[in-house]
């Protein structure tokens, strides 16, 4: 399959969808997860429970929903509820991912969704945490989505929205925060990463088709963990490309983005 | 007896907006709950008039682009409300619309400015970076989810809640919470004051003459916020008997002693979805989004003009947009007949 | 009107009924306060709320219900809801009567439904609670429904299962209940009776038709005040019987109780 | 930073009977939310033997006389389930059968033994009091809505909630209560702890295979009750296709992912009502009521011979409390076709 063949949201919707396990509770927001998500649905994982932070429980999407709130979140779902409800149940332990991003991303899955600059005069304000603090605070695993920028991917961040491994082993539970939590992979347009267990700094795993060490080393702001066996991440199958295009988003209401 | 203490290891710096106190709530329920049965239909002027008050803490229902209550923030902006305290649980546009109304003192911080999928407006976030730096606009730091059980922790009687996220972030040290050791496990938690408000508006599905409501979808914070306001201001797509309301009691949400105003709103949420009603509307949205972009700021204004300030009230402003015609093709949207 | 037209329960239904003002939330349990309630809202108080412990918010009862929770408390209700949100409307201010019972009550309105002798070697051991104590903390003002008899009525309850004003006035605020609630009327098949504003102890302040001073104060086992200018309850019209027989309970399932 | 403190003014010396803490069990919810979508029908005796083990903390569904899961609590019984530990908000009929079969070890109380306007059975009573002086059960003293409070605090995964009443009561000083001034407010308030249960058992209107859950009528503790327990057993009156489930999402309380077994038992809650099917069986009430006061006991031992251990499952029990024709008058009378 030559490269031409598909777009970024759907190399990156593939990439992440390989890594959802059946019988996942997963917090979704609109756009790619939204996608990796329904994918994995369809390919793999028939028995996820996807979940949208208003109160939509393992809704039937007919299209994809516009925020985490519209009426394709609930449509044809199992259970629709308040937003106490739906994050006591990730701090309850019942849910396994969430898929975040953010405007700045630190070594240790710090990410940042507030401000840019001092927080009293800030060069940028961004919206803040919506329900990104408590997902990644409280579900088990953290899936995070974001373009490889330097400027995004930062020694430091400005703010931390929601802590990542905050500034090593050990700090989110010293903090307090529930054990076992924390930043688990992170999806860009360019590679595949996860954080090294001992040191809990980011590392490079993958490398998405065409992109080189180099070009992601260039593209991030702090010294990167590059794994020994890294992995050519394999470019999407026909059939995964096949379900993306014609059931998770036939109308390419979010795939369309991806066109560059 | 023991004598022992609890420890609070850190503590935000965070201003608390809303000085309302569990018992001085308690005092005004006691006579607020007496009005339970009367007929408390009313226009939105009257209701916004009578209800809402420079200075107020204010709540708002619906999250995101649905079931906003758009007929009451116009009227809130007209009626030029000053210094309004918000509760900011991922607001998105009505919220945007008060702020760039001039009607925000201090902002409870969940979520702002943004339009999720739309971007931010960039006037509007501009407004709030210079208002930030000014120190016109006050703002305390929370997520979604420690706003949503701020508004619980309120509706529930209590003074706080117990929580376990907020920790190892930096809002939390703008924020008014409070970190101890669990005097049961001994496990770090986080403390978040309730919020309780002078006024709450919510828009739902349908409710009868006193207020006893039922609303469809995603609920996002608004039992505990309809709960959690010493006056509570329903707008409704359609008024029903008692009797239906009595048919399925399993579907009350709000029932009517916490309810001080009802006002029937057909298409009150536009241009935001209605839950098995009618769709966002995308094309409205997009000229918004446009609009904020003038960095002159002349095709924002030219909006609320149009929008808003040029039109008396929300049936004006939904000939404006469309009327009719344009409102069938958000319920043919919503219900899958048409393509977005 | 003679007095064997009317039953003890007829009796202690209207006394409480009269009691009741229009636009009143109150909790009522199973018995005389259904039967007192119901009655209040056929005569003058047709804007009351009436709420169920269980989760029944204002249901139109077709017939008296046998438990705080069965069907009947549901019927046609404006809501239905859990235990917690029922008494977080207690919490929250919004409850302004709840009526009692309990198997001893002292001077104070402390009521004892747990244990009769010693708390770990009881000689009589009763169910417990329930849900008095938090409407008794929570509501604004208790009525209470008991037999009137000298081992009910002691000079200190063996164990506070429900709070009245503990050992005199401020030391429910000074415990930290909620400030201005506390018990308000204490109804008996006897007497009418309230708490003296300054000493918060038990105060008679009527007699039901036929019985003396004397009956009652024999009938108390501690130092009863006694109000001086003290009602002769007026016996039920014939609309309070009427309205009690025909439209509250037909079927007499609670009022054929009180036929001696 | 501050480091300041609460001061606890006061504790009780009751006992907590559970000893999962809010950590333990979400490292359980992690692998069981994985068979969410798993089809968990089976019978109901192997759910009792496969999920009810002796020294279990217990919680149930229903309220009174209201859905109780009466064929869980025959199979408990007729499987000499021991030594398990009770939360007991409101508990009636279903708690004194476990009582008097010599189930129980401890009891967390809100209500237990009475059976409200039936009265209290005069040998289940004794045998409470006989085994609280010889010490033989343990008693932590509640009541109806800190009981409730202690399983919402559960569900919501924290491991206490501040409330208001407890205060000034002698039920506090048997608890494991503390008493602290709030640090918002300076009021005092109470903190009771979460209960996480090994297992609990809810009697529901309509479930499908995967245990999304319908009820009619009031919830009492059961949303709390559902979200807290490792092992959650849904008996129900008849078993639903999925897609009528998705018809309306409002009316799902408990979701599968919850559950851990399906087991469908028409008339389950017999002899108590279920709201919209049957009503309470008061005859045999008063059978029940009848043999507790026969002091010699013997009365009492035919009644649990005849109904429980003379039988091999519920359909047996229905056939011996008259069967069909019985059954269909108490749905007459839920359905006020008769008198009572």
């Amino acid at each position: 399959m030559e490269k031409k063949d598909y777009n970024i949201f759907e190399l990156m919707a593939v990439v992440a969808a390989r890594e959802i396990e059946d019988g996942a509770f997963i917090y979704i927001g609109t756009g790619i997860p939204m996608l990796a998500t329904s994918l994995a649905q369809n390919m793999h994982a028939p028995n996820i429970v996807p979940v949208f932070e208003a109160g939509g429980i393992a809704p039937q999407m007919p299209t994809l929903p516009l925020s985490v709130g519209c009426s394709r979140t609930t449509y044809r779902a199992i259970r629709t509820c308040d937003m106490p409800e739906i994050f006591e149940m990730a701090q309850l332990g019942v849910a396994h991912y969430a898929f975040l991003g953010g405007a700045q991303i630190d070594k240790y899955g710090n990410l940042n969704a507030t401000v840019k600059g001092k927080y009293n005069a800030p060069e940028v304000r961004w919206p803040g945490s919506g329900g990104a603090n408590a997902f990644g605070s409280l579900c088990w695993r953290t899936m995070i989505i974001m373009n490889h920028e330097k400027r995004r991917f930062v020694e430091k961040v400005d703010f931390i929205t929601t802590p990542g491994y905050i500034d090593g082993p050990g700090a989110r539970e010293r903090a307090g925060l529930p054990p076992g939590t924390g930043p688990y992979r992170v999806f860009t347009d360019k590679a595949l990463l996860d954080f090294e267990d001992k040191t809990k700094k980011m590392r490079l795993i993958g490398l998405l088709p065409g992109v080189t060490v180099e070009d992601v080393v260039e593209s991030t702001g702090f010294e990167l963990l590059i794994k020994d066996d890294l992995i050519n991440v394999p470019p999407p199958t026909e059939e995964e490309l096949r379900i993306l295009r014609e059931k998770v988003d036939p109308y390419r209401i979010v795939l369309s983005r991806g066109d560059q | 007896m023991a004598r022992a203490s609890i420890e609070i290891l850190d503590e935000g710096a965070g201003q608390i907006f809303s000085k309302i106190t569990p018992n001085e709530f308690r005092e005004h329920m006691r006579e607020k709950v007496r009005n339970a049965w009367r007929d408390k239909r009313m226009d939105i002027k009257t209701a916004i008039k009578q209800f809402v008050h420079d200075g107020d803490y204010l709540t708002m229902g619906g999250v995101s682009f649905v079931r906003l209550s758009m007929a009451a923030v116009h009227e809130i902006i007209r009626q030029k409300k000053r210094n309004l305290n918000l509760a900011a649980g991922t607001r998105t546009y009505d919220f945007n619309l008060l702020l760039d109304a001039g009607c925000v003192k201090n902002i409870d911080c969940g979520y702002i400015t943004g339009m999720e999928v739309f971007g931010i407006p960039y006037i509007t976030r501009k407004r709030v970076e210079m208002m930030i730096t000014s120190g016109e606009v006050g703002i305390s730091e929370y997520d979604n989810a420690s706003m949503a059980w701020r508004h619980k922790a309120a509706a529930m009687g209590i003074p706080f809640l117990p929580i376990r996220n907020m920790m190892g972030a930096d809002a939390f040290k703008h924020s008014a919470a409070k970190k101890i050791r669990c005097p049961f496990t001994g496990e770090q938690l986080v403390l978040v004051p309730a919020i309780y408000a002078d006024v709450c508006i919510i828009h739902v599905h349908r409710c009868d003459i006193y207020g006893n409501s039922q609303i469809e979808g995603a609920l996002n914070e608004d039992l505990g916020k309809s709960k959690s306001a010493k006056k509570l201001i329903i707008t409704t797509e359609k008024i029903i008997d008692t009797e239906e309301i009595r048919l399925s009691p399993d579907r009350t949400l709000i029932p009517c002693f916490y309810v001080d105003a009802v006002v029937k709103i057909p298409y009150g949420a536009h241009p935001n979805n209605m839950p098995g009603m009618y769709y966002v509307d995308i094309d409205h949205m997009n000229e918004y989004m446009a609009a904020s972009r003038d960095p002159s700021g002349k095709a924002f204004e030219e909006y609320y003009e149009k929008y808003i300030f040029g039109v008396d009230n929300f049936d004006e402003y939904l000939e404006t947009i469309g009327g009719k015609k344009r409102l069938e093709h958000l319920e043919d949207l919503e219900h899958l007949r048409v393509r977005e």
